[in-house]
């Protein structure tokens, strides 16, 4: 257990580092394209992704860089992407919010809510048709529940019983939208997908260790059973919506629950624990901080140096 | 000679989609009723019973996921191909065409087609009414990245089906309900026809006349009635609308300088506008007459007293071109049908 | 009771009547559009709306005379309207798939599967937000409930907590397809209510005595408290999808289940414990059913004798 | 005189629904935070505050339903208001909008109308990529039924949204986000703007210039260049694109013989067909001379290296007028902006 916690914790850590590194060198004005940072909300992509393989297949949406890095996604090509460089992940056309990289198994991103949702449906569809030993984890928001692609795409796994995930990252905002002022009390969505005939669990979302704990089982079983299940995550993102600020000056968000959760680091809590443990020292955590810088510091290079697309791009790639 | 095969337009689609699915594994039929007794208006009919069940699905009634389902299977490999009985029911599932499909490609940068086939079937007849015969072509075709496809013929509507299916685009398919019916010679074996541009459908050097889909029908029509006046009309089908290859007919206006284009669907905003467009942005010195017709801008009404105001004719389409020529054009008794303007024919007595 | 139960017998015998001349009058192709036909299914209709004012209102779908109808829905009008006629409830314009009847709080009708759920949610909406004390009555398919905006809807409601009675009629069918080819056998729309927060209820669809007294607390309850609430009924249609004859020779549907919905025929059931009971008589029945015969003629020759809309219609009420 | 009160186009809409609100208890706003501090980059903010709960909806992320309760309550008495933050958001309720909304007043025999608004956010610069920047008018303008309105000055936003309101037909309000941040003359006054066709913007005698939404705008920076030139543009404002009232820019054309068309969206199939053909329809006989340009046929990239390439500029409008008058048109220095071209202006830096 000692080496998967740690191998949790530096996966987590360099997630974080990295959405820093962007959030630090936004203000220059070079990424110049909305980003939906992932910082607080990185146990979920984490935990889930140490227990799938490289064909193994995720689908996102806006938020998510967690979910790219932690499956596998190449660093370079999506800080380039950032950077609107043809070296990008999309060769610049996509931007922040369409990371891909078909060789990790990360298939798509896009930031109309709900919309990878029957994608990631159908991708799986296609592992049951093949028979293939494979799934998808579709991840998306407690905001992309309400969208009636939601439940369709619930349906249809449930009737054709395929390999899916749904993951549902819940940090209780949409925008700036509360869930009360989204959904009744009263809804659970765990239970609506019961009634569907799918089952679920929910897992503290900034649990990294439960997470991968009982994703591990999970995963196995749709593997197994070839089916549907669903996971409800309760996280919390610390920025704002989409850019590289805090915006708890705003006050949508109440001050006690923004340090209520604040107190419920996924990255804090674990290294915590771990120092405590002794599992990892210090030392350790400095020395692979440094690689991670290093990584970046990388990666933005990259980025800076490569060519823009020319112009004669702007109409290639419409049609295949 | 050997007698020509003739089949109606319904089992030419239905014979495109047997051969291709025999050909290629990864072709899927997908979309409410393609397994049931009607088989959307015969043209899935008893796939079903030729092919393993996990070849032809059919689906709920959620438009809008199992669009998505459809770019899933066709990222990952497979080609399905999607029916709506009525392209009504496709406004539920725009987000996914639109923002999805038509841009997957180009937004990976190149790096993943999407290989699949709309089928959207438009509804005329019988009382339809206002949610069940739009046309709605220009929807689609003013979209980059997403083929649109308007065979007017059997000949064309397999040849075509079967080169979309090839296609690694997404292609949006139309196929007019009143071209089921319709029957043309239709070769036994597997081909396909380009999806390049319009076609010529009967020379003549008087009058250019483009039109597409089911009211193709009517222009051919209308080529003969001015055939028995001496008018020699070409008829152009644009069976392929986005992308608009405009070349085939600035040859036919360069020779004729005289060009109708009767619209399929609403005139405004129309197809017609943008072929007029075309034609004008191409011939800025030659002087060129050029008349454009469609269906009338109301909602399609379903009283029959009505709707049949709401489509051009071969009357009206006459009346045009009287206009163009400035003279009088005799339409033959044997072109005055006792059908009523609700059915394309006698044996089409509804209920949808 | 007694004279409940016969109200409704004699309510479910005019529809089924009426539809009957429908399919009857059919083949002299003037009536020039398509019809769905809801023999077989008068009992929620019939069961319902005997509970409902003239202010509560109602929105249905393609399949939609009965609704109309048991509404108090004109059936001159109606008659008119199939026949294309301008003294028809839409002039002409609409056919028999966009009945309406204002006056008798038959909002709308509407072909589009699942489109008039939303519609009636808002209908329902301004009714809370005026502090109305009525509800709006939706009434759906089977079919429908597998749009993705039938959630939407639902969780809507819920939310807002709306004077709304959702009503899915079950006929096992959309067109030809079976429900197991469309939804899990494990899927359960009152479960999936409840997961929303929305109280439901199932009675049997061909039981009109016990869909009246059951919805009639319901109802009540929905009025005095403010809260959705979702029925499901059990039924079946007795003629095809579309149109005015009997599809049974294409086997879609199974013998036996045929048999057993023919010998549950909701108007043959109840028509025989009146008569048992003594509750009517068979001339009452007669002569109820002349006067319905009556009615029925004289609908049919207001619409024969009708005029089509003019020329001048096509292009009006476009904008208002 | 007195100092004329200058505000933003955010704040001109801000401004309108705060008053009409006030006069008509029925109208309600609705939409994705419309209540919350962003208020929908300042369109409805503090309305919750100035208005009771039940008159300022925030909305689940439901467009497809929620078009439907709109609609839903304007049928029995209200006024909604509707907003999305992207035109895009709307393609999932196309089924409401177009089957439903647009021909309710029709099917229901003129019994019911529809009045609602929905303002659709045009997307454009810093990077939003090919699903937060389409323009799509046409896909409305084509539909009977809808009013297409773009205001394109915070005069006309105010003034047409008010009208839009009061109007009781479905009405699609187009925002272009980097109009919002315009400012011009509005008057403090509760107004109205009538819903019937272009806005002369300047007047000239040498070239008719015409556009909508943003891109009106640059056709105004191109008009003065031209002044420069000692060329007088005269600039029409298609401001209502359904339904089209074509007759003043007859008018204008009448005089000019000179046009070119800017079109906020995709070139083809787009705004600009319909009136390119408009125009040549309703000049037969005196020849005149039309371009049309509208934004390059492609999704919208992402990077600003290529997104710049996208988009009609006031140098290659400057460059078609040109070859129109040919000959050459000096750009005095100032016009050369140093502001990327992903930004309106200096303080537009995303993040959205
Ligand atoms: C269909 C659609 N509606 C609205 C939006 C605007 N939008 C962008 S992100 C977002 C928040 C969605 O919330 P959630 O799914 O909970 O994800 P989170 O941002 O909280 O991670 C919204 C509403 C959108 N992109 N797509
Ligand atoms: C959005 C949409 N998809 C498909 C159709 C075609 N269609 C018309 S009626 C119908 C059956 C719907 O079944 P259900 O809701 O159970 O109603 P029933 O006919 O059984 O009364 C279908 C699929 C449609 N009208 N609208
Ligand atoms: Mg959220
Ligand atoms: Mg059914």
């Amino acid at each position: 257990m000692k080496k998967i916690e740690k191998k949790l914790l530096f996966k987590m850590l360099r997630i974080r580092n990295i959405e820093q590194a962007i959030a630090d060198n936004y203000k220059f004005q070079k990424m110049r394209c909305p980003v939906h940072l992932s910082i607080g909300q990185e146990a979920p992509a984490v935990g889930i992704m140490e227990n799938l393989r490289k064909n193994d297949k995720i689908v996102t949406a806006h938020r998510s860089h967690a979910h790219y890095l932690a499956k596998g996604g190449n660093l370079n090509s999506m800080i380039a992407e950032l950077h609107g460089k043809s070296s990008g992940c999309a060769k610049g056309k996509g931007g922040s919010m369409h990371l891909i990289d078909l060789e990790a198994g990360v298939s798509a991103a896009v930031p109309i809510v709900g919309s990878t949702i029957p994608i990631g449906v159908g991708i799986s569809w296609n592992m049951k048709l093949r028979k293939m030993k494979n799934i998808v984890v579709i991840f998306f928001g407690d905001g992309a529940t309400e969208e009636g692609v939601f439940l369709e795409s619930l349906d249809f796994a449930s009737l054709h019983s395929l390999p899916v995930l749904f993951v549902c990252e819940n940090n209780h905002f949409s925008v700036y939208s509360p869930l009360s002022n989204r959904q009744s009390k009263k809804r659970d969505i765990i239970k609506i997908a019961k009634a569907i005939g799918i089952s679920g669990s929910k897992i503290h979302g900034n649990d990294v260790l439960s997470i991968y704990k009982k994703s591990k089982k999970i995963i196995n079983n749709i593997k197994r059973n070839t089916k549907p299940h669903i996971l409800l995550l309760d996280t919390f993102r610390h920025l704002e919506h989409c850019g590289p600020n805090n915006d708890n000056h705003l006050n949508y968000r109440s001050k006690n629950y923004i340090r209520k959760w604040l107190d419920n680091c996924p990255i804090q809590n674990l290294k915590k624990k771990l120092l405590r443990n002794k599992f990892v020292t210090h030392a350790q955590i400095k020395n692979y901080e440094n690689k991670i810088s290093n990584e970046i510091k990388f990666a933005f290079k990259y980025a800076n140096i490569s060519k823009f697309p020319e112009k004669k791009y702007l109409l290639k790639n419409i049609y295949a | 000679m050997l007698e020509k095969r003739i089949i109606t337009f319904a089992n030419a689609i239905n014979e495109g989609l047997e051969q291709i699915m025999q050909k290629d594994k990864n072709v899927i039929v997908m979309g409410l009723g393609v397994d049931d007794p009607g088989g959307v208006f015969g043209t899935t009919k008893d796939l079903i019973k030729k092919f393993p069940k996990d070849r032809v699905f059919d689906m709920p009634t959620s438009e809008n996921a199992f669009t998505g389902f459809a770019i899933g299977l066709a990222i990952s490999g497979k080609k399905p191909i999607i029916s709506h009985q009525r392209v009504e029911f496709s406004l539920l599932s725009m987000e996914q065409i639109i923002n999805q499909a038509s841009k997957w490609f180009y937004m990976s940068g190149g790096k993943v087609p999407v290989p699949m086939v709309i089928r959207l079937i438009v509804g005329r007849g019988w009382g339809q009414g206002p949610q069940h015969s739009q046309s709605l072509e220009v929807l689609f075709s003013h979209i980059p990245g997403l083929k649109v496809v308007c065979p007017a013929t059997p000949f064309e509507a397999k040849g075509m089906l079967i080169e979309s299916i090839k296609d690694k685009n997404p292609v949006i398919f139309f196929e007019h309900r009143w071209l089921h019916l319709t029957k043309g010679y239709v070769p036994k074996k597997m081909y396909s026809i380009p999806l390049n541009g319009p076609r010529l459908m009967k020379k003549g050097g008087d009058i250019t006349i483009i039109s597409f889909s089911y009211m193709l029908i009517e222009c051919l029509t209308v080529s003969k009635i001015l055939s028995d006046n001496n008018i020699k009309a070409e008829v152009m089908n644009i069976n392929v609308l986005n992308p608009l290859n405009i070349k085939k007919i600035n040859n036919s206006v360069r020779k004729t300088k005289k060009v109708i284009i009767v619209d399929n669907g609403w005139k405004n905003y129309g197809i017609g506008s943008e072929i007029f467009t075309r034609l004008f942005e191409n011939f800025k010195k030659n002087k060129i007459i050029c008349e454009r017709m469609g269906i009338a801008n109301s909602p399609i009404p379903s009283t029959i007293s009505l709707s049949k105001f709401s489509y051009p004719t071969k009357f009206s389409i006459i009346k045009k071109i009287e206009q163009i020529f400035k003279k009088k054009i005799i339409i033959k008794k044997k072109y005055f049908s006792k059908i009523p303007s609700d059915q394309p024919d006698k044996n089409f007595l509804g209920p949808f």
